[in-house]
Protein backbone atom coordinates (compact mmCIF):
# COMPACT_ATOMS: atom_id res chain seq x y z
CA UNK A 1 0.00 0.00 0.00
CA UNK A 2 1.60 3.16 -1.27
CA UNK A 3 0.32 6.65 -0.67
CA UNK A 4 0.72 8.84 -3.34
CA UNK A 5 -0.48 12.59 -4.91
CA UNK A 6 -1.67 12.50 -8.73
CA UNK A 7 -2.07 15.57 -10.69
CA UNK A 8 -4.01 16.10 -13.75
CA UNK A 9 -3.91 18.14 -16.06
CA UNK A 10 -5.88 19.23 -19.32
CA UNK A 11 -8.73 16.91 -20.38
CA UNK A 12 -7.43 14.50 -17.51
CA UNK A 13 -8.12 17.54 -14.84
CA UNK A 14 -11.80 17.93 -16.57
CA UNK A 15 -12.62 14.37 -16.27
CA UNK A 16 -11.51 14.08 -12.63
CA UNK A 17 -12.77 17.51 -11.52
CA UNK A 18 -9.63 18.11 -9.22
CA UNK A 19 -6.58 19.07 -9.93
CA UNK A 20 -4.95 16.97 -7.51
CA UNK A 21 -6.00 14.09 -5.30
CA UNK A 22 -4.05 12.05 -2.95
CA UNK A 23 -4.80 8.31 -3.44
CA UNK A 24 -3.97 4.74 -1.50
CA UNK A 25 -3.45 2.57 -3.63
CA UNK A 26 -2.17 -1.43 -3.90
CA UNK A 27 -1.39 -1.23 -7.69
CA UNK A 28 2.19 -2.75 -9.07
CA UNK A 29 3.05 -0.08 -10.62
CA UNK A 30 2.11 3.62 -12.70
CA UNK A 31 0.15 1.17 -15.37
CA UNK A 32 -2.04 -0.53 -12.97
CA UNK A 33 -2.53 2.81 -11.23
CA UNK A 34 -4.00 4.44 -14.04
CA UNK A 35 -6.18 1.58 -14.97
CA UNK A 36 -7.62 1.82 -11.41
CA UNK A 37 -7.76 5.77 -11.88
CA UNK A 38 -9.42 5.00 -15.26
CA UNK A 39 -11.84 2.97 -14.41
CA UNK A 40 -12.59 5.63 -11.74
CA UNK A 41 -12.67 8.92 -13.47
CA UNK A 42 -13.91 7.33 -16.55
CA UNK A 43 -10.64 8.80 -18.14
CA UNK A 44 -11.20 8.86 -22.65
CA UNK A 45 -7.60 8.59 -23.12
CA UNK A 46 -5.91 4.87 -23.28
CA UNK A 47 -2.64 4.43 -21.39
CA UNK A 48 -0.53 4.18 -24.67
CA UNK A 49 -1.32 8.42 -25.78
CA UNK A 50 -0.10 9.16 -22.18
CA UNK A 51 3.34 9.35 -20.84
CA UNK A 52 3.90 9.42 -16.95
CA UNK A 53 5.59 11.33 -14.76
CA UNK A 54 7.12 10.83 -11.07
CA UNK A 55 8.56 13.43 -8.89
CA UNK A 56 9.10 15.71 -11.52
CA UNK A 57 10.39 13.28 -13.60
CA UNK A 58 9.13 11.28 -16.76
CA UNK A 59 8.92 7.71 -15.70
CA UNK A 60 8.23 4.35 -17.41
CA UNK A 61 4.87 2.46 -16.64
CA UNK A 62 6.48 -0.50 -15.45
CA UNK A 63 7.99 1.41 -13.00
CA UNK A 64 6.72 1.00 -8.71
CA UNK A 65 5.18 3.67 -6.86
CA UNK A 66 7.07 5.37 -4.02
CA UNK A 67 4.78 5.82 -0.79
CA UNK A 68 5.06 9.51 -0.24
CA UNK A 69 5.83 9.92 -4.18
CA UNK A 70 4.23 13.15 -6.77
CA UNK A 71 2.77 10.97 -10.25
CA UNK A 72 1.85 12.94 -13.29
CA UNK A 73 -0.41 11.69 -15.97
CA UNK A 74 0.61 13.17 -19.22
CA UNK A 75 -1.88 13.82 -21.84
CA UNK A 76 -0.62 14.29 -25.30
CA UNK A 77 0.52 18.04 -25.71
CA UNK A 78 -0.43 20.65 -27.65
CA UNK A 79 2.15 23.35 -27.14
CA UNK A 80 3.43 26.10 -29.60
CA UNK B 1 21.92 29.56 -17.74
CA UNK B 2 18.21 29.17 -18.35
CA UNK B 3 17.71 29.46 -21.98
CA UNK B 4 13.75 28.47 -22.43
CA UNK B 5 11.41 30.29 -20.29
CA UNK B 6 7.26 29.91 -19.16
CA UNK B 7 5.61 33.10 -19.38
CA UNK B 8 2.58 34.52 -17.56
CA UNK B 9 2.56 37.72 -19.33
CA UNK B 10 3.14 38.79 -22.89
CA UNK B 11 6.43 37.97 -24.15
CA UNK B 12 8.81 40.61 -24.69
CA UNK B 13 10.75 40.04 -28.05
CA UNK B 14 13.52 42.69 -28.51
CA UNK B 15 14.87 41.85 -25.18
CA UNK B 16 15.29 38.41 -25.89
CA UNK B 17 16.55 38.91 -29.27
CA UNK B 18 19.27 41.01 -27.70
CA UNK B 19 20.36 38.52 -25.07
CA UNK B 20 21.22 36.28 -28.76
CA UNK B 21 23.67 38.91 -29.85
CA UNK B 22 26.97 38.43 -30.25
CA UNK B 23 29.96 39.89 -32.11
CA UNK B 24 30.87 36.13 -34.21
CA UNK B 25 26.82 35.93 -34.68
CA UNK B 26 26.53 36.22 -38.48
CA UNK B 27 22.96 34.65 -38.47
CA UNK B 28 19.61 34.88 -36.29
CA UNK B 29 16.33 32.86 -37.05
CA UNK B 30 13.48 32.73 -35.29
CA UNK B 31 9.92 31.64 -34.86
CA UNK B 32 6.41 32.72 -33.36
CA UNK B 33 3.34 31.11 -32.91
CA UNK B 34 0.43 33.24 -33.18
CA UNK B 35 -3.01 32.83 -32.18
CA UNK B 36 -5.01 31.84 -35.23
CA UNK B 37 -8.67 32.59 -35.52
CA UNK B 38 -9.45 28.72 -36.73
CA UNK B 39 -8.43 25.78 -36.31
CA UNK B 40 -9.58 22.28 -37.67
CA UNK B 41 -12.37 24.35 -40.01
CA UNK B 42 -13.55 25.88 -36.66
CA UNK B 43 -13.84 29.64 -35.34
CA UNK B 44 -11.58 30.27 -32.34
CA UNK B 45 -12.17 33.19 -30.16
CA UNK B 46 -9.29 32.86 -27.69
CA UNK B 47 -7.29 29.89 -25.91
CA UNK B 48 -5.40 29.67 -22.96
CA UNK B 49 -2.46 27.46 -22.37
CA UNK B 50 -1.64 25.28 -19.27
CA UNK B 51 1.35 24.00 -18.40
CA UNK B 52 2.90 21.12 -15.51
CA UNK B 53 5.60 23.99 -14.56
CA UNK B 54 8.01 21.87 -13.09
CA UNK B 55 8.41 19.30 -15.78
CA UNK B 56 7.68 21.78 -18.73
CA UNK B 57 10.30 23.90 -17.75
CA UNK B 58 13.50 20.81 -17.48
CA UNK B 59 12.24 19.49 -21.00
CA UNK B 60 12.31 22.78 -22.14
CA UNK B 61 15.55 23.72 -21.30
CA UNK B 62 16.61 19.88 -22.29
CA UNK B 63 15.41 21.00 -26.46
CA UNK B 64 17.23 23.97 -25.75
CA UNK B 65 20.54 22.03 -25.08
CA UNK B 66 20.13 19.67 -27.15
CA UNK B 67 19.99 22.11 -29.95
CA UNK B 68 23.19 23.88 -28.53
CA UNK B 69 24.75 19.94 -28.90
CA UNK B 70 23.35 19.31 -32.33
CA UNK B 71 24.25 21.90 -33.98
CA UNK B 72 26.65 24.74 -34.83
CA UNK B 73 24.81 27.82 -33.18
CA UNK B 74 25.89 30.49 -30.52
CA UNK B 75 23.08 30.90 -28.65
CA UNK B 76 19.14 30.47 -28.41
CA UNK B 77 16.28 30.75 -26.69
CA UNK B 78 12.62 29.77 -25.88
CA UNK B 79 9.57 31.59 -24.28
CA UNK B 80 5.76 30.13 -24.34
CA UNK B 81 3.12 31.59 -22.77
CA UNK B 82 0.80 30.33 -20.37
CA UNK B 83 -2.80 31.64 -19.30
CA UNK B 84 -5.60 33.06 -21.61
CA UNK B 85 -4.30 34.20 -25.09
CA UNK B 86 -6.68 36.45 -27.64
CA UNK B 87 -6.59 36.14 -31.71
CA UNK B 88 -3.21 37.08 -32.67
CA UNK B 89 -1.22 37.21 -29.83
CA UNK B 90 2.20 35.49 -29.33
CA UNK B 91 1.84 32.29 -28.18
CA UNK B 92 5.46 31.11 -28.41
CA UNK B 93 9.18 32.83 -28.96
CA UNK B 94 12.26 31.00 -30.73
CA UNK B 95 15.67 32.79 -31.50
CA UNK B 96 19.15 30.97 -32.20
CA UNK B 97 21.92 32.83 -33.18
CA UNK B 98 24.63 31.14 -35.45
CA UNK B 99 27.75 32.06 -37.65
CA UNK B 100 25.98 30.34 -40.41
CA UNK B 101 22.70 30.42 -41.53
CA UNK B 102 21.80 27.23 -41.90
CA UNK B 103 22.64 25.97 -38.35
CA UNK B 104 20.46 29.33 -37.15
CA UNK B 105 17.14 27.40 -39.49
CA UNK B 106 18.13 23.91 -38.76
CA UNK B 107 18.16 24.36 -34.63
CA UNK B 108 15.00 27.08 -34.49
CA UNK B 109 13.36 24.47 -36.35
CA UNK B 110 14.34 21.51 -33.71
CA UNK B 111 13.36 24.14 -31.04
CA UNK B 112 9.90 24.44 -32.21
CA UNK B 113 9.35 20.73 -33.21
CA UNK B 114 10.33 19.61 -30.34
CA UNK B 115 9.04 22.02 -27.59
CA UNK B 116 5.69 21.03 -29.40
CA UNK B 117 5.89 17.34 -29.28
CA UNK B 118 7.56 17.25 -25.71
CA UNK B 119 7.10 19.47 -23.39
CA UNK B 120 3.61 19.26 -21.00
CA UNK B 121 1.72 22.57 -22.46
CA UNK B 122 -1.87 22.05 -23.43
CA UNK B 123 -4.02 24.11 -25.32
CA UNK B 124 -7.76 24.88 -24.44
CA UNK B 125 -9.82 26.18 -27.25
CA UNK B 126 -12.82 28.47 -27.14
CA UNK B 127 -15.12 28.10 -30.43
CA UNK B 128 -17.29 30.61 -31.75
CA UNK B 129 -19.92 27.70 -31.76
CA UNK B 130 -20.16 24.24 -29.61
CA UNK B 131 -18.54 23.52 -26.11
CA UNK B 132 -14.67 24.64 -25.70
CA UNK B 133 -12.03 22.06 -25.70
CA UNK B 134 -8.59 21.36 -24.74
CA UNK B 135 -6.30 19.78 -27.82
CA UNK B 136 -4.40 16.11 -27.53
CA UNK B 137 -3.31 15.61 -30.92
CA UNK B 138 -2.23 12.27 -31.91
CA UNK B 139 1.46 12.26 -32.95
CA UNK B 140 0.88 12.49 -36.62
CA UNK B 141 -1.32 15.19 -36.76
CA UNK B 142 0.76 17.56 -34.78
CA UNK B 143 1.95 19.07 -37.63
CA UNK B 144 1.22 23.32 -37.09
CA UNK C 1 2.26 45.98 -53.32
CA UNK C 2 6.02 45.95 -52.35
CA UNK C 3 7.78 43.21 -50.16
CA UNK C 4 11.13 44.02 -50.65
CA UNK C 5 13.12 47.11 -50.10
CA UNK C 6 15.82 48.64 -49.34
CA UNK C 7 17.02 51.04 -46.62
CA UNK C 8 19.95 53.46 -46.37
CA UNK C 9 18.71 53.80 -42.68
CA UNK C 10 18.40 51.40 -40.06
CA UNK C 11 15.54 49.07 -40.17
CA UNK C 12 12.99 49.12 -37.72
CA UNK C 13 11.89 45.50 -37.29
CA UNK C 14 8.51 46.04 -35.28
CA UNK C 15 6.39 47.73 -37.64
CA UNK C 16 8.13 45.28 -41.00
CA UNK C 17 6.62 42.32 -38.61
CA UNK C 18 3.07 44.06 -37.94
CA UNK C 19 2.82 43.67 -41.62
CA UNK C 20 2.99 40.54 -41.47
CA UNK C 21 -0.10 39.59 -39.00
CA UNK C 22 -3.10 38.36 -40.12
CA UNK C 23 -5.67 36.95 -38.26
CA UNK C 24 -5.20 33.43 -40.32
CA UNK C 25 -1.47 33.39 -39.84
CA UNK C 26 -0.50 30.92 -37.01
CA UNK C 27 3.36 30.79 -38.18
CA UNK C 28 6.10 33.74 -38.40
CA UNK C 29 9.52 32.78 -39.54
CA UNK C 30 12.15 35.43 -39.81
CA UNK C 31 15.87 35.49 -40.63
CA UNK C 32 17.97 38.42 -39.72
CA UNK C 33 21.98 38.75 -41.12
CA UNK C 34 24.05 40.53 -38.25
CA UNK C 35 27.46 42.07 -39.13
CA UNK C 36 30.01 39.67 -37.74
CA UNK C 37 33.63 40.87 -36.48
CA UNK C 38 35.25 38.29 -38.89
CA UNK C 39 34.83 36.95 -42.36
CA UNK C 40 36.90 34.16 -43.92
CA UNK C 41 39.45 34.08 -40.79
CA UNK C 42 40.21 38.07 -41.03
CA UNK C 43 39.23 40.84 -38.41
CA UNK C 44 36.13 43.10 -39.82
CA UNK C 45 35.88 46.62 -38.58
CA UNK C 46 32.60 47.17 -40.61
CA UNK C 47 31.36 47.35 -43.94
CA UNK C 48 29.13 48.76 -46.66
CA UNK C 49 26.69 47.49 -48.73
CA UNK C 50 26.51 48.90 -52.45
CA UNK C 51 23.54 48.20 -54.93
CA UNK C 52 22.43 48.47 -58.57
CA UNK C 53 19.54 49.86 -57.22
CA UNK C 54 17.19 49.70 -59.88
CA UNK C 55 18.06 46.28 -60.97
CA UNK C 56 18.11 45.40 -56.78
CA UNK C 57 14.32 46.44 -56.59
CA UNK C 58 13.07 44.54 -59.16
CA UNK C 59 15.26 41.04 -58.78
CA UNK C 60 14.11 41.67 -54.99
CA UNK C 61 10.13 41.79 -55.85
CA UNK C 62 10.70 38.72 -58.15
CA UNK C 63 12.05 37.13 -55.42
CA UNK C 64 9.71 37.27 -52.91
CA UNK C 65 6.96 37.22 -55.41
CA UNK C 66 8.40 33.75 -56.27
CA UNK C 67 8.01 32.46 -52.41
CA UNK C 68 4.67 33.80 -52.72
CA UNK C 69 3.71 31.40 -55.55
CA UNK C 70 5.95 28.42 -54.25
CA UNK C 71 4.89 28.10 -50.71
CA UNK C 72 1.63 28.13 -48.53
CA UNK C 73 2.43 31.90 -46.52
CA UNK C 74 0.08 34.51 -45.83
CA UNK C 75 2.69 36.83 -46.83
CA UNK C 76 6.06 38.50 -46.61
CA UNK C 77 8.73 40.95 -46.52
CA UNK C 78 12.41 41.43 -47.21
CA UNK C 79 14.30 44.48 -46.59
CA UNK C 80 18.27 45.12 -46.70
CA UNK C 81 20.44 48.01 -46.29
CA UNK C 82 22.71 49.93 -48.15
CA UNK C 83 25.77 52.14 -46.93
CA UNK C 84 27.81 51.85 -44.03
CA UNK C 85 27.25 49.53 -40.98
CA UNK C 86 29.08 48.52 -38.15
CA UNK C 87 29.76 45.37 -36.11
CA UNK C 88 26.28 43.95 -34.64
CA UNK C 89 24.35 45.68 -37.23
CA UNK C 90 21.43 44.06 -39.03
CA UNK C 91 22.04 43.92 -42.84
CA UNK C 92 19.00 42.08 -44.07
CA UNK C 93 15.74 41.20 -42.67
CA UNK C 94 13.07 38.64 -44.04
CA UNK C 95 9.88 37.75 -42.25
CA UNK C 96 7.11 35.44 -43.52
CA UNK C 97 4.13 34.64 -41.95
CA UNK C 98 1.74 31.54 -43.08
CA UNK C 99 -0.68 29.06 -41.20
CA UNK C 100 1.47 27.02 -40.86
CA UNK C 101 5.56 26.63 -39.63
CA UNK C 102 6.40 24.17 -42.38
CA UNK C 103 5.88 27.13 -44.97
CA UNK C 104 6.96 29.93 -43.03
CA UNK C 105 10.53 28.55 -42.68
CA UNK C 106 10.88 27.08 -45.99
CA UNK C 107 10.16 30.74 -47.47
CA UNK C 108 12.63 31.94 -45.48
CA UNK C 109 15.15 30.34 -46.13
CA UNK C 110 14.19 30.68 -49.73
CA UNK C 111 13.90 33.84 -49.95
CA UNK C 112 17.58 34.93 -48.11
CA UNK C 113 19.26 31.89 -50.32
CA UNK C 114 17.42 33.62 -53.30
CA UNK C 115 18.36 37.58 -51.99
CA UNK C 116 21.85 36.69 -51.25
CA UNK C 117 22.79 34.33 -55.26
CA UNK C 118 20.81 36.83 -57.08
CA UNK C 119 20.28 40.66 -56.04
CA UNK C 120 22.63 42.67 -57.05
CA UNK C 121 24.37 44.31 -53.74
CA UNK C 122 27.78 43.84 -53.11
CA UNK C 123 29.37 44.01 -49.68
CA UNK C 124 32.70 45.78 -49.20
CA UNK C 125 34.67 45.22 -45.73
CA UNK C 126 37.34 46.79 -43.71
CA UNK C 127 39.65 44.67 -41.60
CA UNK C 128 41.62 45.72 -39.04
CA UNK C 129 44.62 44.51 -40.76
CA UNK C 130 45.28 44.80 -44.57
CA UNK C 131 43.47 46.65 -47.30
CA UNK C 132 39.72 46.74 -47.63
CA UNK C 133 38.12 44.94 -50.25
CA UNK C 134 34.80 43.76 -51.77
CA UNK C 135 33.34 40.16 -51.79
CA UNK C 136 32.92 38.70 -55.34
CA UNK C 137 31.95 35.22 -53.77
CA UNK C 138 32.17 31.83 -55.68
CA UNK C 139 28.84 30.13 -56.23
CA UNK C 140 29.66 27.60 -53.88
CA UNK C 141 31.18 29.39 -51.38
CA UNK C 142 28.17 32.01 -50.80
CA UNK C 143 27.04 29.75 -48.18
CA UNK C 144 26.56 32.27 -45.36
CA UNK D 1 28.71 51.98 -83.89
CA UNK D 2 26.59 52.90 -80.85
CA UNK D 3 27.02 55.01 -77.64
CA UNK D 4 25.91 53.58 -74.55
CA UNK D 5 26.70 54.56 -70.82
CA UNK D 6 28.00 51.51 -69.10
CA UNK D 7 27.38 51.74 -64.90
CA UNK D 8 30.32 50.04 -62.94
CA UNK D 9 29.65 48.47 -59.39
CA UNK D 10 31.95 47.22 -56.62
CA UNK D 11 35.43 46.03 -57.97
CA UNK D 12 34.75 46.91 -61.58
CA UNK D 13 34.52 50.76 -59.87
CA UNK D 14 37.09 50.53 -58.21
CA UNK D 15 38.93 49.23 -61.13
CA UNK D 16 37.76 51.66 -63.80
CA UNK D 17 37.72 54.70 -61.54
CA UNK D 18 34.50 55.74 -62.14
CA UNK D 19 30.89 55.18 -61.53
CA UNK D 20 29.72 54.89 -65.17
CA UNK D 21 30.94 56.33 -68.59
CA UNK D 22 30.09 56.76 -72.18
CA UNK D 23 31.18 54.51 -74.68
CA UNK D 24 31.34 53.98 -78.69
CA UNK D 25 31.78 50.96 -79.77
CA UNK D 26 31.16 48.85 -82.31
CA UNK D 27 30.98 45.76 -80.60
CA UNK D 28 28.70 42.90 -81.63
CA UNK D 29 27.28 42.35 -78.75
CA UNK D 30 27.76 42.54 -74.91
CA UNK D 31 29.96 39.72 -74.26
CA UNK D 32 32.30 41.89 -77.07
CA UNK D 33 32.04 44.99 -74.88
CA UNK D 34 32.81 43.42 -71.91
CA UNK D 35 36.41 41.80 -73.65
CA UNK D 36 37.14 45.92 -75.02
CA UNK D 37 36.80 47.16 -71.39
CA UNK D 38 38.29 44.87 -69.35
CA UNK D 39 41.11 45.05 -72.27
CA UNK D 40 40.93 48.79 -71.47
CA UNK D 41 40.46 48.94 -67.54
CA UNK D 42 42.33 45.69 -66.55
CA UNK D 43 38.99 44.30 -65.00
CA UNK D 44 40.05 40.80 -63.12
CA UNK D 45 36.78 38.95 -63.36
CA UNK D 46 36.24 37.10 -66.62
CA UNK D 47 33.29 37.23 -68.10
CA UNK D 48 32.23 34.09 -67.39
CA UNK D 49 31.61 35.01 -63.71
CA UNK D 50 29.70 38.36 -64.29
CA UNK D 51 26.16 38.78 -65.29
CA UNK D 52 25.03 41.48 -67.70
CA UNK D 53 21.88 43.72 -67.48
CA UNK D 54 20.83 46.37 -70.16
CA UNK D 55 18.32 49.35 -69.77
CA UNK D 56 17.49 47.49 -65.72
CA UNK D 57 17.00 43.94 -67.06
CA UNK D 58 19.38 41.00 -66.98
CA UNK D 59 19.97 40.70 -70.46
CA UNK D 60 22.19 38.15 -72.37
CA UNK D 61 25.85 38.21 -73.08
CA UNK D 62 25.12 37.54 -76.97
CA UNK D 63 22.30 41.14 -77.03
CA UNK D 64 23.90 43.76 -79.30
CA UNK D 65 24.16 46.92 -78.06
CA UNK D 66 21.22 48.96 -78.32
CA UNK D 67 22.45 52.93 -78.96
CA UNK D 68 21.68 55.16 -76.17
CA UNK D 69 21.40 52.21 -74.09
CA UNK D 70 22.51 52.24 -70.54
CA UNK D 71 24.66 48.70 -69.96
CA UNK D 72 25.78 47.38 -66.20
CA UNK D 73 28.06 44.68 -65.33
CA UNK D 74 27.35 42.52 -62.20
CA UNK D 75 30.02 41.35 -60.40
CA UNK D 76 29.15 38.43 -58.14
CA UNK D 77 26.64 40.01 -55.74
CA UNK D 78 27.59 39.60 -52.04
CA UNK D 79 24.54 41.04 -49.99
CA UNK D 80 22.75 39.30 -46.90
Amino acid sequence: MATVTVLYFASLRDASGVASERIESTAADLQTLYAELQSRHGFALPANRLRVAADGEFAKWGDALRDGGEIAFIPPVSGG
Amino acid sequence: MKRFHLSEVPIQIAPLRDQLSHPTAGAFASFEGWVRDHNDGRAVDGLRYEAYLALAEKEGERVLQEAMDKFAIVDARCVHRIGDLAIGDLAVWVGVSAAHRGAAFDACRYIIDEVKSRVPIWKHERYREGDPGWLHPEPDTAKE
